[in-house]
C-alpha cells in the first residue's frame, strides 16, 4: 500500500491539485456526456411520441 | 421505335419525406414528356435526377439503354438542361455567356452562330450589354439561346415559359415543337398551358 | 452471415440495446481495476513524485482521441463506399466522445505541465497536435450541425473526416519538426523515465476501460440518432409503445 | 480536357477582372492585417524580424480564406455551377480549374505584395527571396485545400466562418513549412528541407484535393 493515511492520499505528495484536477475533470466530462445523452434520448422519445399521437388523430 | 430515354421505378426522398415512388416513363425519338403536379411535389427533383445532378433513392434512368451513370460523358454531350436558375453570369454579355457555356460543354461556338441564335430569340439589341442590365425575361431568353446552340438531342427543361411575354412563349413553343418534330426528345415541367401544334406530349403526374 | 442484415436500422437498434449494459459494466470494472493499480499498486516515480499519476488518465485519453478519429474515418469510408446509412450514424455518434477525450487529454496535459514545466501551456509537439485534433473534431461537428439535410450532413462530414485523417500524420509530423527546431527535446509525459511494469499495466487497463466506455456511449448515441431518423418506419412506431 | 481546364480558369479570371472592387478588397485585407502587427507589438526591428515570416504567412492564410467562401457560391446561386457540372469533362477538372483560378486571382498578387511587407518587417534580401518562393509553393496548397472547404459549405448559413473552422487546421503543415523556410534563412540553418517538404505537401494536395472537392460538390449540390 502506498498511502499511510487518507490525508497523504489526498495530498498526493504536494501534487494534489493537479492530480485531482485531472481526475475530477475527467469524471465531470464523463458524467456530463452521459447526462446529455440521456436527456437527448428522452427528448427525442417524447417528441416522437407526441408526433405519433398527432398522426393518430 | 426503339426507346431512347427511359426511367423505371424511380424513388425520391427529401430529408425523411418520400416525394414520389414507382415513377417511370419511356420516350423514343420525336416524343415529348410533360411532367405535371402541384408545388412541392418533386417535379424539379425529378428533373434533377433525370439529368444526373442528384441520385434517386432507388430506380434507374437510362439513355440509349444504358444507365446514365455509366454513360455519363456521352449523355452529357447529348443532353441539355435548363433549370430554374438560368446559369447566366451577370458580369458577362449574352455573347460571352453563350460562348463560355459552350466551351465548358466541350464545344466550340463561333461568333456568327452565337449571334444568329441570339437574334433568333429576339436579343439582337443586347449582344454586348452585360447581362446585369437585362430584364428577367431577357435573361431567360439568353439561356434558351444557349439551349438552341447546344445541339443536344434531349432537352430537359424546368419551367421554360416562366418570365416570358406572350411573344416569347410562342417563340419557345415553336422552338420545342421544331426540336421534337426533327426527331429530338424533350422532358419539361410547366404551370402554364403549353400548345405544341400537331404534337401530343406524353404526360406524367408527380406526387405520392 | 449477411452484413447488410446487421447494417439495417431495425436490427441494429435492439441489438445495440442489448450490448450497451455489457460494455458499460466492463468499462466500470476495468476503470476500477485501472484506478486501483494506478493509485495503490504503482510505486511513486522517483523523478516526478506522485504527479505522474495523471498519466493514467492523460495517456489513455490521448490514445482514444486519435483512435476514435481513425475509427470515425473508417465508418465514413465504409459509408461512402457502400452507401450504408448506419455507418454514417456510427461515425456521427463517435465524434462528441472523441472531442471529449481530446479535451481531457489537453486538460490533463496542462495540469501535468504546470508542476513539471512550470507553465500551464507549452507548445510541445504532442499538446499542439492534440489541440489541432480538437479543431478537426470541432470542424466535423460544426459542419454536420450546419447542414439540415441528414443525407448531405453525413456525406459532407465523412469527406471532411477522410481529408482530416489523411492530413493528421502530416500535421503531426510538421508539428514535431517545428517543435524540434524551436525548442529542442523536452521531457515528455509518456517518456517518463524507467516506466515501471505496473505503470504500463495501469495505463493499458485504463485504455481498455476507455474503449469499453466509448463503445457503450457511441452505441447509445447511435441508437438515439437511429430513432430520430427512422421515425416514419413501422418498427419505431411499435417501439414507442414501450419505455425509453 | 486541357481546353476545358483552360476555359474554367479563363472564365473565372475574366469574371474577377469585371469585378475589380472585390478583388482589391482581398489584397488590401492582406496588407492591412500585416501592417497591424507592428502597431500591436511595437517597432523594435529585431522583434519584427523574428515575427515577420509568421505574420506574413498567417495573413496569407486569412486572405485566401476571405475569398474562398465565394469560390463556388456565386456560380451556385446563378445556376452556372450546375451547368458546368453537367459538362462531359470530369468534375475533378472543374474543381482543379477553380482552384487554379483562385490562385491566379488571389495567390499571385500576394507574391508580388509580400516582399514589400517583408521590408516593413526588416527582413534581409535573402529572406525576402525565400519568402516569395515559399509563398509561391504554398499558396496553391491554400487554394486547393480551400476548394474542399468551399465545396463542403456551399449554400450554408455562415459559410465563411465555417470554412475557416474546417480548413485552418488543414493549413497547419503549409504554415509551418512556409514560415519555417524563411526563419531557416534568418537563423542560418538553411531552407531547402522546408521547401522540399512544402513541395511534397503541394504534390499531395494537388493529387487529392480536386477529387475530394468534386465529391464534396456533388454531395452539396444534390
Amino acid at each position: 500500500m502506498n498511502w499511510e493515511s487518507w490525508q497523504t492520499f489526498w495530498a498526493m505528495g504536494g501534487y494534489g491539485l493537479y492530480v485531482w484536477g485531472s481526475f475530477g475533470m475527467t469524471l465531470l466530462c464523463v458524467a456530463a456526456e452521459i447526462g446529455l445523452l440521456r436527456r437527448h434520448r428522452l427528448q427525442v422519445w417524447r417528441r416522437l411520441r407526441r408526433m405519433k399521437t398527432w398522426d393518430a388523430q | 421505335m426503339p426507346s431512347m430515354f427511359s426511367a423505371n421505378e424511380l424513388v425520391c426522398e427529401r430529408g425523411e419525406r418520400l416525394l414520389f415512388s414507382n415513377l417511370g416513363f419511356d420516350l423514343s425519338g420525336g416524343e415529348a414528356l410533360l411532367v405535371g403536379g402541384g408545388n412541392g411535389r418533386g417535379k424539379t427533383s425529378l428533373l434533377r435526377i433525370l439529368c444526373g445532378l442528384s441520385a434517386p433513392a432507388a430506380g434507374t434512368v437510362r439513355w440509349r439503354g444504358e444507365a446514365i451513370g455509366r454513360t455519363r460523358e456521352r449523355y452529357a454531350r447529348e443532353m441539355a438542361y435548363l433549370g430554374h436558375a438560368n446559369g447566366i453570369k451577370d458580369d458577362l454579355s449574352p455573347m460571352e455567356n453563350l460562348r463560355i457555356a459552350a466551351a465548358l460543354n466541350g464545344r466550340a461556338l463561333d461568333v456568327a452562330a452565337a449571334t444568329a441564335a441570339l437574334e433568333r430569340i429576339g436579343l439582337s439589341r443586347c449582344l454586348d450589354l452585360p447581362a446585369r442590365v437585362l430584364s428577367f425575361g431577357q435573361r431567360r431568353r439568353v439561356a434558351l439561346a444557349g439551349l438552341m446552340t447546344a445541339g443536344a438531342l434531349l432537352w430537359i427543361l424546368d419551367e421554360p415559359l416562366t418570365g416570358l411575354d406572350v411573344e416569347g412563349v410562342a417563340l419557345v413553343e415553336r422552338m420545342i415543337r421544331d426540336h421534337v418534330v426533327a426527331g429530338g426528345l424533350a422532358v419539361m415541367t410547366t404551370h402554364q398551358p403549353m400548345t405544341l401544334d400537331g404534337l401530343t406530349p406524353q404526360t406524367l403526374s408527380v406526387g405520392t | 452471415m449477411n452484413l447488410y442484415h446487421y447494417a439495417s436500422p431495425s436490427t441494429f437498434y435492439p441489438w445495440a440495446g442489448k450490448l450497451i449494459p455489457w460494455f458499460a459494466a466492463l468499462a466500470l470494472i476495468l476503470a476500477a481495476a485501472g484506478l486501483y493499480i494506478g493509485f495503490f499498486v504503482a510505486p511513486t516515480d522517483f523523478q516526478q513524485g506522485e504527479g505522474y499519476r495523471i498519466i493514467f488518465i492523460h495517456v489513455p485519453a490521448a490514445w482514444m482521441s486519435m483512435f476514435i478519429y481513425v475509427v470515425m474515418a473508417f465508418w465514413s469510408a465504409i459509408g461512402l463506399a457502400f452507401n450504408t446509412r448506419q455507418s454514417f450514424v456510427m461515425a456521427r455518434a463517435l465524434a462528441p466522445t472523441g472531442a471529449m477525450f481530446t479535451f481531457v487529454a489537453l486538460w490533463t496535459g496542462a495540469l501535468w505541465g504546470k508542476p513539471m514545466w512550470g507553465a500551464w501551456w507549452v507548445w510541445d509537439a504532442r499538446l499542439t497536435s492534440e489541440l489541432i485534433l480538437l479543431f478537426l473534431y470541432v470542424g466535423v461537428m460544426a459542419l454536420q450541425a450546419a447542414i439540415d439535410d441528414p443525407r448531405r450532413a453525413d456525406r459532407a462530414g465523412a469527406l471532411l473526416n477522410l481529408v482530416g485523417v489523411i492530413n493528421v500524420p502530416v500535421i503531426y509530423f510538421s508539428v514535431k519538426w517545428w517543435n524540434t527546431l524551436h525548442q529542442g527535446a523536452s521531457v515528455s509525459l509518456t517518456r517518463a523515465p524507467s516506466m515501471a511494469q505496473t505503470m504500463l499495466w495501469g495505463m493499458l487497463i485504463m485504455a481498455l476501460a476507455a474503449w469499453m466506455y466509448t463503445i457503450a456511449v457511441a452505441l447509445a448515441r447511435a441508437r438515439t440518432l437511429t430513432l430520430e431518423r427512422e421515425r416514419q418506419s413501422e418498427w419505431v412506431r411499435a417501439r414507442l409503445e414501450g419505455q425509453p | 480536357m486541357l481546353r476545358f481546364l483552360f476555359t474554367v480558369v479563363r472564365r473565372d479570371v475574366l469574371l474577377a477582372a469585371r469585378r475589380r472592387g472585390d478583388w482589391l478588397t482581398a489584397q488590401f485585407f492582406f496588407v492591412i492585417v500585416v501592417s497591424m502587427f507592428p502597431l500591436g507589438i511595437g517597432p523594435e526591428p529585431g522583434m519584427l524580424r523574428t515575427i515577420g515570416p509568421g505574420v506574413v504567412w498567417v495573413a496569407a492564410l486569412l486572405a485566401s480564406l476571405l475569398s474562398l467562401d465565394r469560390l463556388f457560391a456565386d456560380d451556385y446561386r446563378d445556376g452556372s455551377l450546375e451547368q458546368a457540372m453537367l459538362s462531359p469533362c470530369p468534375m475533378a477538372l472543374l474543381t482543379l480549374g477553380k482552384a487554379i483560378a483562385h490562385w491566379v486571382i488571389n495567390g499571385i498578387p500576394l507574391l508580388l505584395i509580400a516582399p514589400l511587407l517583408g521590408i516593413q518587417f526588416n527582413l534581409p534580401a535573402a529572406a525576402l527571396w525565400i519568402l516569395v518562393l515559399s509563398l509561391a509553393i504554398g499558396t496553391p496548397i491554400l487554394s486547393l485545400l480551400g476548394s474542399i472547404g468551399a465545396a463542403l459549405t456551399l449554400g450554408l448559413r455562415g459559410g465563411g466562418a465555417l470554412v475557416t473552422l474546417l480548413i485552418m487546421p488543414l493549413y497547419v503543415p503549409a504554415l509551418i513549412f512556409g514560415a519555417g523556410a524563411v526563419e531557416g534563412v534568418l537563423s542560418g540553418s538553411g531552407s531547402e528541407a522546408h521547401l522540399s517538404l512544402l513541395g511534397a505537401f503541394l504534390v499531395l494536395s494537388l493529387l487529392l484535393a480536386p477529387w475530394v472537392s468534386a465529391m464534396a460538390l456533388k454531395v452539396s449540390v444534390e
